[in-house]
């Protein structure tokens, strides 16, 4: 006698869920249409709390200026700058400005935020982006290569590998690359983004991004490229380790999920290699849970960077946000945080298409 | 005719740290070319493991005796496969052999093409080009019968349905040519009317390719439709091989008896139901029913304000105290559906359900909570309806404490005691957790639970689906017995005719979401007037290959008919 | 190795590369009021009055002369022809402009208090300045012309009444110091080009172009000096890197006076036996003070956790300023600078204080370098190992400390003290008059008046005397306990000259000044 | 898909059902290797706590000991194992003391969030509606925010930037918990969605339970089988979220409490001056407890992963023959042993599936 509801034996392996119902297909850009819009409560919740938190921390001028001026000097400057009216009306006169796209200036040291962001985002964002690429080439390789020799002493020796990675706090690892590859090897720069000639060199360009890679390639001079490049490589590999033992992690996981479903034997049985199988069958289709993962990954991406940052002098907007938040300059710290509420909005949202573009189910 | 795969004193251990567990015990068996074997056997028989041996799919903790010598189709080179290398493993795989998947949706990987897929097993064996492979996968998604080959190659799996993945996995086995197909139940997934073509187009890839098949199934029906030959299998042992129309008609093996003795037959209820309807006191049909439902309409939401899904449409049944209305129709139809929402589960978006006098469309959880008492549910997969965590008397005793004012679990525990002898457990299964108990055992659990407060109205939504065909007839059996010693009356949803008919007095048969047909089982099953129920019916193999044959020409007209 | 090179190639000679840690607010004098701004502003914006190399003192910078003419009017006298480096103009009607402006803004984070004094500002002619004061006599006016509210600005390119941009000024080139801005990457990378229009009391830069790299962590700055890839490394490098690199041949560490100070505050109400407390008794309470001040071991603090990087303060007047003395060396301790435990407990017996006693002291964690909490840990332990107390250690964040610390909250306190400018008083009138800024409630009537006539006085033999007068009084009251004075620290690489010169009691530090041999 | 042949089963035994015992003795292999020597880092940083004081040869904050003072950056020797901070502490005493301080934020921090975070998910999860929705996107929206400067902002506000010993811990346990609570939320609400799709909490409804019952009884308990794994590595997360704020300046004051990460802070400039024990002991502390943390958290993901789980034991066959069925391969067949429960294996193994001789 036979039945039809037989549970899916693999309904926990992600890749194998069963096709929607057809009802939900076509729907797929409406999909990403309201995955969007998520991103404005998602900032206004964030702005909402980081006004409040913030406020209740204490003002800009005691923290700029209370080693120097007595209480009344002080209480005067603070209600001059209108620190002392009430909060929901100070609260309202922000989302006003928001509402109108005008971020302010910094209090501190009076700039625009806008200029701020462009100026320390680009450094984030290389950073980002460098480390996700060393992740990247060394995560998923060894993630398959794991996954492949699962249970045998490779797969153990690289995972306690990852786990170590992952263990060692980003700023103690800085050090130690530091010292090791800076100070005793001399093959690259202690910190920073660059030498001072290759600073100088970019900023003669008068359209420079802030993203020293492209400037170094706009010079035209090898030299600032490879300059620009050295610089970025210890940054990289500290915050990159720490990923990429997170992605060698999923991939393994997600992979042996694979390897153990039906599709992956049905290409056996059709004769197809174990190499391929690895590669073609059990890869891509769990690429997609890993794909989403990353997208998660990118707020703890931007908090790696916060100590990478610091360590190697890497003036991105982590280590500035950090500095905004010790002299309470309010409207910064709120324009930031707007910033990094977008990009991971924005990262999530391309990673859904990401995901969709690897995920027929999902693109149809 | 020469021998394909011949299987001698296969031995299948595998081995764990408590030493090695045997799950082939001298198994020999041999197919020959343009042959149909069929395994069947109980669940956890070795029929699977028995299978993958062939293929060389066996995993590294697998460790084996005997010989599988397997031929190629020309049969011109043969392989021991226990003792070949991977390499050479991998080159007979999809040549010399290939197999066909349980669950066509998880054999194929969701991110490929078909046609990628289909040509992968072209490329893995020989230089072909990118276009020749792409022809021949053409070729054969026409052969195995998917319209429009040429457009739908480039289709990924999801956008099949059920039996055209059956078809394209088909096509990727014989796209190789192989002289032998096993096919590890592969209708099992699919609805009777689908099966049917499925087991058409095997029938016809013996016919028409010579290839020979390797059959496992649970089905007998299927088995008297296809195969040639039966071995059953029986913990780890073949214990009878026999033609066809031999085992059926005259089985040897005792286990064998009793599995022929259990699988249902449809017509088999309708005297049942005709001697209980002639039991019914005077004026029964004009007592308010339970269950009247008008014009009943379900549609879920859809999401992300996407149009919902209606999914049960302008329905119209009644279900009458101490009756049993067989819900039938193929996946999807809506079944669980409707039963879900007479119990309360699932909100009526139109027309109007009374349930034991309440009007469901726009009732609240509240307002329904009362009535819950005389409503027992039995839910298809009795594991996952008990609280893992809750001994079964725990389970049992819910509805007590929750109805019946019990304090807790312990002091209904002689309640509970009473309820699991009357579906014939052991009360001292009362003190297990639902996983030590067996997948019978624990439909009886949930039997016993749903009866607990001896409810006028029992749902039970595919109660025997997960079971196998022997234990499933002890449910039912008990089924009709506490039916008629408790009188409830029941909604006894089923995709599989012949166990409604055993049990319904009314069978009604869903089709799309309408109610296409109701009626006595008589009614319906001896005069279907709808298409859909008589091409139903028609789909349906019955276990007996000599009756097979002639329904299976009666089937072919009317699909020509159509 | 690909490891960038420090200097830049095609400059020849006179490049010179700096590093530091300090972070610029602003390079508008009316935004910041800051070391850092004020670091960068000292090489670009020409004052009026400045201090010359190696001394504390100012004398005319662009000005010919700067005198008193009336009780209340202080004229200054322009030299003739001076010109920003963008051609405009320097006259007294841009000093008028630069003065009024800063009144005008007072931005939050600008230095306009420090101008409490002035009334009005006339530009008689185009070099005649006259500034109205509006207390008579006012001796310290003149410094407060060098001081972060001081540096001349443009007025055709700088806006009268809000603050302009960084990128603006720069565009504007609206220079007239030392050097010229000529590359400005905020708080990465700044490059100066010297001035050859300037024409003040500093003289001409040593060298032609100085590029700043402004580093986030020191011991980054540590290793780029270390390893040769910036010349002078000033402000501020830890302690322990500054040792480690005394012996490190590569490098030359030069010290000077800093101005810096360290003190403990009292907070005369809630400390111990203050006013506000149950068992008030000034006597007593000051037999606590008394106490501590004989505990505290300032060589240790010194040696052990600045590694000499500061020195130990007897006074409130920082050693190197004119009229600084050693006020509490003789009074507390063993007389040499040393603690006296004995000295202590018969102190606190002598007032009838029972012992030991508990007492609350908070520092700030990361506000005056990481080493505070070092210093706090010494200073606890010599105020436990004594037997006469018992600490109660706490730290707390900068803007916490900041609120908290004025509503009373600290019976007892760590604060440090930048000056504004190189004069004694800057290190007496915002502590010890009766309104100050420290707000611990210390009055004392007779300070105040001596505070107040120094101010005033003309003569500068009287003044000093004054002065440590002052500082005697105080010495005695103990409102507060200065311990430590930071010294200026610069390491540079071998073959930098010049730092010496710089690295004096004015506490500017001037690019001007090196040269690269 | 498994077919089970079901003896008489035996109850089960206390130490199988606990959860990391029962684990322990389910692994095999490497598997086994990672779990145990996991396991050995996290008891040697447990037992380290608790008895810091007998294994310290001085306090945290001891400067000085009958000798006079230790002297500071004073490199290992036979009294200063592992020689002394810039502050003049003794570097080996502060390590230890530091599993103590760690311990401390650890559980705070967890307890704190694990009671929130479930409390909100089940509510969440069960009952759906306008506060559900309106948590998930608070929690992503706090998702969305660096952690680490969450924390920082959250250890001002809660403790005003103060540092003594419980303020430190409470503030760096406070805003690990704001960041952690979400992803409690996440999982346990993601399990109760889950888990009120059960049948077997349907069929509750069936039987008329109230909410709160099915949430309590049925929902609660099935939806927390997931914790010990995370509560592994947030625990792990903790200890670094502590160093980090520790480092980056807001940690707990040397004389309240020893904290690896406040260590590290003040030894950055000796580690480019050459004195590397500073900043080498508290590094590898932090690594080392994480480590084991993560070991015993990977370990036992794996161990509940039936994908992931290395093969083990079958039980031994007992030569019954006895009743066969199908056991359709349903998720939840989990015994009240715990966390694993992913998978059918429970019936698979102990219950003697494969009793075939
Ligand atoms: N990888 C394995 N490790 C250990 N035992 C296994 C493994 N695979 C199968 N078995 C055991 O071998 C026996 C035979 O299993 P098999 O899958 O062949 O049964 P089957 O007859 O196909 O049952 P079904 O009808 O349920 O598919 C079972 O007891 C099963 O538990
Ligand atoms: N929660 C839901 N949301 C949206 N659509 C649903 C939902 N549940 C079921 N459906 C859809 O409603 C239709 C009917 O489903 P139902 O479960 O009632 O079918 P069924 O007849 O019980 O099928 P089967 O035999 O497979 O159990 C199906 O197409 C199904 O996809
Ligand atoms: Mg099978
Ligand atoms: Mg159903």
């Amino acid at each position: 006698m036979s039945t039809v509801q037989i549970a899916d034996p693999s309904a926990s392996a992600p890749a194998a869920r069963r096709p929607k119902p057809k009802s939900q297909g076509g729907g797929f850009g409406r999909y990403l249409l309201v995955r969007f819009l998520l991103i404005f409560p998602t900032i206004f919740i964030l702005v909402t709390l980081v006004f409040f938190l913030m406020r209740t921390t204490g003002d800009p001028i005691t923290a700029a200026q209370g080693g120097r001026l007595g209480p009344e000097a002080l209480a005067e400057l603070r209600a001059a700058a209108g620190y002392d009216r009430p909060l929901f009306v100070q609260y309202f006169e922000y989302l006003g400005q928001l509402l109108t796209l005008n971020f302010g200036e910094t209090l501190t040291t009076n700039r625009p935020v806008v200029e701020v962001l462009a100026t320390y985002g680009p450094a984030t964002f290389e950073l980002v982006f460098y480390s996700l690429l060393v992740a990247f080439v060394i995560g998923i390789p060894l993630g398959l290569l794991t996954a492949y020799y699962r249970d045998k002493p490779q797969d153990a020796v690289f995972r306690v590998l990852a786990i170590y990675w992952y263990a060692v706090p980003i700023f103690f690892a800085g050090l130690i690359l530091k010292l090791i590859f800076s100070v005793w090897l001399k093959w690259f720069p202690v910190a920073g983004r660059a030498s001072v000639s290759a600073e100088l060199q970019m900023q003669t360009l008068s359209n420079k991004t802030g993203f020293y890679t492209i400037d170094a390639l706009m010079t035209g001079n090898p030299e600032v490229l490879g300059d620009v490049l050295s610089h970025a490589v210890l940054p990289a590999i500290a915050l990159g380790l720490l990923t990429a033992g997170i992605f060698l992690r999923l991939v393994r996981t997600n992979v042996i999920g694979t390897l153990a479903t039906d599709y992956v034997d049905a290409a056996r049985s059709r004769g197809v290699g174990e190499l391929r199988l690895l590669r073609k069958h059990a890869y891509r289709p769990a690429l997609i849970p890993i794909v989403t993962v990353i997208g998660l990954q990118i707020a703890l991406l931007l908090s790696g960077a916060v100590l990478t940052e610091t360590t190697f002098e890497w003036k991105g907007l982590g280590f500035i946000l950090v500095e905004f938040i010790e002299s309470r300059d309010y409207v910064a710290v709120q324009g930031i945080v707007v910033l990094l509420a977008v990009i991971v909005a924005i990262t999530n949202f391309v990673v859904d298409i990401i995901a969709a573009f690897i995920d027929p189910r999902v693109r149809y | 005719m020469s021998t394909v795969v011949d299987i001698k004193n296969l031995g299948v251990s595998f081995a764990t740290d408590a030493g090695a567990v045997k799950a082939v015990d001298d198994v020999s068996l041999s197919v020959d070319r343009g042959e149909v074997l069929a395994i069947v056997g109980e669940s956890g028989s070795g029929k699977t493991v028995t299978a993958k041996t062939i293929l060389g799919l066996l995993p590294e903790t697998a460790t084996t005796r005997g010989a599988v010598v397997l031929s190629n189709r020309e049969g011109t080179g043969e392989h021991n496969i226990i003792a070949l290398s991977k390499q050479k493993l991998r080159e007979i795989r999809g040549t010399d052999v290939a197999m066909v998947f349980q669950e066509p949706s998880t054999a194929l990987n969701p991110v490929y093409t078909v046609g990628w897929q289909i040509m992968e097993g072209l490329r893995a064996h020989g230089t072909i080009s990118k276009a020749e492979a792409r022809a021949k996968a053409i070729e054969m998604m026409r052969k195995v019968g998917i319209p429009d080959p040429e457009e739908r190659v480039d289709h990924y799996p999801h956008q099949f349905s059920g039996g055209q993945k059956q078809r394209v996995v088909i096509a990727m086995a014989l796209v190789l040519d192989p002289g032998l197909i096993v096919a590890d139940e592969p209708t099992t997934a699919l609805d009777v009317t689908v099966q049917a073509e499925i087991l058409d187009l095997l029938r016809r890839c013996r016919d028409e390719f010579g290839t020979a098949i390797v059959l496992i199934t649970h089905n007998m029906g299927v088995v008297a439709d296809l195969a040639d030959r039966v071995a059953v299998m029986y913990q780890g042992k073949v214990v009878e091989e026999a033609g066809v129309q031999s085992l059926f008609a005259a089985p040897k093996h005792d286990y064998t008896k009793a599995l022929l003795a259990a699988v249902p037959y449809v017509g088999h209820g309708v005297a049942r139901a005709l001697e209980r309807a002639a039991a019914r006191p005077e004026g029964w049909g004009q007592q308010t029913p339970l269950v009247e439902a008008r014009g009943l309409e379900i549609t879920y939401p859809g999401r992300f304000g996407r149009t919902g899904f209606t999914a049960v449409g302008g329905v119209d049944l009644v279900i009458r105290p101490g009756e049993v209305l067989g819900l039938v129709g193929e996946s999807g139809s809506g079944k669980t559906t409707i039963g879900r929402a007479i119990a309360g589960l699932t909100k009526v978006t139109g027309g109007s359900l009374k349930v034991l006098g309440a009007e469901m469309n726009g009732i609240r959880e509240r307002d329904f909570r009362p009535l819950r008492s005389r409503i027992g549910f039995v839910f298809q997969d009795p594991a996952s309806s008990f609280n893992p965590l809750l001994t079964i008397a725990e389970c049992v005793a819910e509805p007590l404490i929750i109805h019946s004012g019990v304090k807790d679990a312990a002091s209904a525990r002689a309640k509970v005691d009473e309820l699991l002898e009357a579906v014939q457990l052991p009360r001292s299964y009362g003190d297990r957790y639902p996983h030590e108990l067996s997948g019978g055992q624990r439909q009886r659990a949930s039997l016993a639970r749903a009866l607990a407060l001896e409810p006028e109205l029992l749902i039970a939504d595919e109660p025997t689906s997960a079971l196998d065909v022997s234990v499933q007839a002890r449910v039912l059996e008990l089924f009709a017995e506490l039916q008629r010693e408790f009188g409830f009356a029941a909604l006894f949803i089923s995709h599989d005719l012949a166990v409604v008919d055993l049990l319904a007095d009314r069978i009604a048969v869903l089709y799309h979401g309408r109610l296409v047909e109701e009626g006595t089982g008589a009614e319906v099953l001896g005069a279907p007037k709808d298409p859909y129920t008589q091409r139903l019916l028609a789909s349906l193999p019955v276990p007996d290959p000599v009756a097979q044959a002639a329904r299976r020409e009666e089937l072919r007209r009317l699909r020509e008919a159509v | 190795g690909c490891t960038a090179g420090g200097g830049d190639p095609e400059a020849t000679g006179g490049t010179l590369t700096i590093g530091t840690t300090e972070q610029v607010t602003a390079l508008d004098p009316a935004g910041s009021y800051d070391n850092g701004s004020f670091a960068v502003q000292n090489q670009v914006f020409p004052f009026l009055l400045n201090t010359p190399y190696g001394s504390p003192d100012v004398e005319p910078d662009i000005a010919e002369s700067a005198e008193f003419t009336g009780p209340t009017e202080y004229t200054v006298t322009l030299k003739p022809d001076l010109t920003f480096a963008n051609g405009n103009d320097l006259t007294a009607s841009d000093v008028k402009f630069t003065f009024d402006r800063q009144v005008a803004i007072a931005d939050e984070n600008g230095p306009s208090s420090l101008l409490y004094n002035l009334d009005s500002v006339d530009a008689v002619d185009d070099t005649t300045v006259v500034f109205n004061l509006k207390s008579e006599n006012d001796q310290i006016f003149p410094q407060i012309l060098s001081s972060p509210v001081g540096p001349i600005v443009d007025e055709d390119v700088f806006s009268a009444d809000s603050l302009t941009s960084d990128d603006d000024i720069v565009a504007g080139n609206a220079f007239a110091g030392q050097y010229v801005i000529t590359s400005y990457d905020f708080n990465n990378l700044i490059s100066y080009k010297a001035n050859a229009d300037y024409d003040g009391l500093l003289g001409e830069a040593k060298t032609d172009t100085v590029n700043v790299k402004y580093y986030t962590d020191a011991s980054n700055l540590k290793l780029d000096v270390q390893e040769g890839n910036v010349d002078v490394a000033h402000r501020t490098l830890s302690a322990t890197d500054i040792d480690d690199l005394r012996g490190n041949d590569n490098v030359k560490v030069v010290d000077g006076p800093g101005g810096e100070i360290r003190y403990l505050v009292f907070n005369f109400n809630t400390m111990p036996f203050g006013a506000t407390t149950a068992e008030a008794d000034p006597a007593k309470a000051l037999a606590v003070r008394q106490a501590i001040a004989n505990l505290i071991d300032r060589d240790a603090i010194s040696e052990d956790v600045y590694k000499g990087t500061f020195t130990p303060l007897y006074s409130y007047v920082p050693e190197g300023l004119t009229g600084a003395n050693e006020a509490l060396k003789s009074l507390y301790g063993d007389g040499n600078g040393a603690p006296d435990a004995d000295k202590a407990a018969a102190v606190l017996e002598a007032a009838g204080v029972t012992t030991p006693l508990d007492i609350s002291i908070q520092y700030v964690a990361e506000r005056y370098g990481p080493s505070s909490s070092d210093e706090y840990a010494i200073i606890k332990d010599n105020l436990e190992s004594s037997g006469l107390f018992a600490v109660n250690l706490q730290s707390t964040e900068w803007v916490q400390y900041s609120e908290d610390r004025v509503a009373d909250l600290y019976p007892a306190y760590q604060l440090g003290w930048f000056p504004d400018y190189s004069d004694a008083d800057n290190y007496l009138t915002p502590f010890f008059l009766t309104e100050n800024f420290l707000a611990n409630h210390y009055d004392n009537a007779e300070v105040n008046d001596l505070i107040l006539e120094q101010a005033v006085t003309a003569d500068p033999a009287a003044r000093e005397a004054l002065i440590g007068e002052i500082q005697d009084k105080v010495a005695a009251d103990l409102s507060t306990i200065p311990y430590m004075q930071g010294a200026q620290v610069a390491v540079v690489g071998s073959d930098v000259e010049g730092t010496e010169d710089t690295l004096d009691a004015s506490f500017k530090f001037r690019y001007a000044a090196l040269s690269k041999g | 898909m498994t077919a089970a042949t079901v003896t008489a089963p035996v109850k089960r035994r206390l130490r199988d059902r606990l959860p990391v015992v029962h684990q322990l003795r389910q692994s095999v292999g490497l598997q086994r290797g990672m779990l145990v020597a996991g396991l050995v880092m996290l008891i040697v940083f447990v037992l380290s706590a608790i008895f810091a004081p007998l294994l310290a040869p001085y306090g945290f904050a001891q400067r000085a000991d009958a000798d006079g003072a230790f002297g500071t950056q004073q490199p290992p020797s036979a009294e200063h194992l592992f020689g002394t901070t810039v502050g003049g502490y003794d570097v080996f005493s502060r390590v230890i003391w530091g599993t103590q301080t760690a311990i401390l934020v650890v559980i705070v921090a967890v307890l704190l969030s694990i009671f929130i975070g479930i409390a909100l998910g089940l509510y969440a999860g069960y009952f759906g509606g306008w506060l559900d929705r309106v948590l998930v996107v608070i929690c992503d929206a706090v998702y969305a925010f660096p952690s680490l400067l969450l924390a920082i902002v959250l250890s001002i506000v809660i403790s005003g930037g103060q540092s003594n010993l419980w303020g430190g811990i409470l503030a760096a346990a406070g805003s690990i918990v704001v960041v952690f609570i979400p992803q409690y939320f996440r999982v346990i609400r993601a399990e109760t969605v889950r888990i009120k799709a059960e049948p077997f909490v349907e069929s509750a409804k069936v039987l008329g339970a109230s909410n709160s019952r099915i949430v309590f009884k049925h929902v609660f308990r099935n939806a927390t089988r997931t914790l010990p794994l995370i509560i592994t590595l947030n625990s792990a997360e903790a200890i670094l979220t502590l160093a980090a704020l520790g480092y980056v300046g807001f940690g707990i004051e040397p004389t309240a409490a020893a904290e690896w990460g406040y260590d590290l802070n003040k030894a950055q400039s000796d580690v480019t001056s050459g004195i590397w024990w500073t900043a080498l002991f508290p590094g590898l502390a932090i690594v080392f407890s994480v480590l084991g943390i993560m070991l015993v958290g990977e370990s036992l993901n794996d161990l509940a992963d039936p994908r992931l789980r290395g093969r083990r034991r079958v039980a031994q066959a007992s030569g019954e023959v006895a009743e066969t069925s199908v056991v359709p391969g349903g998720t939840l067949t989990a015994g009240p042993g715990g966390i694993e429960g992913l998978e059918d294996g429970e019936t698979f193994d102990e219950h003697g599936i494969e009793v075939r001789r």
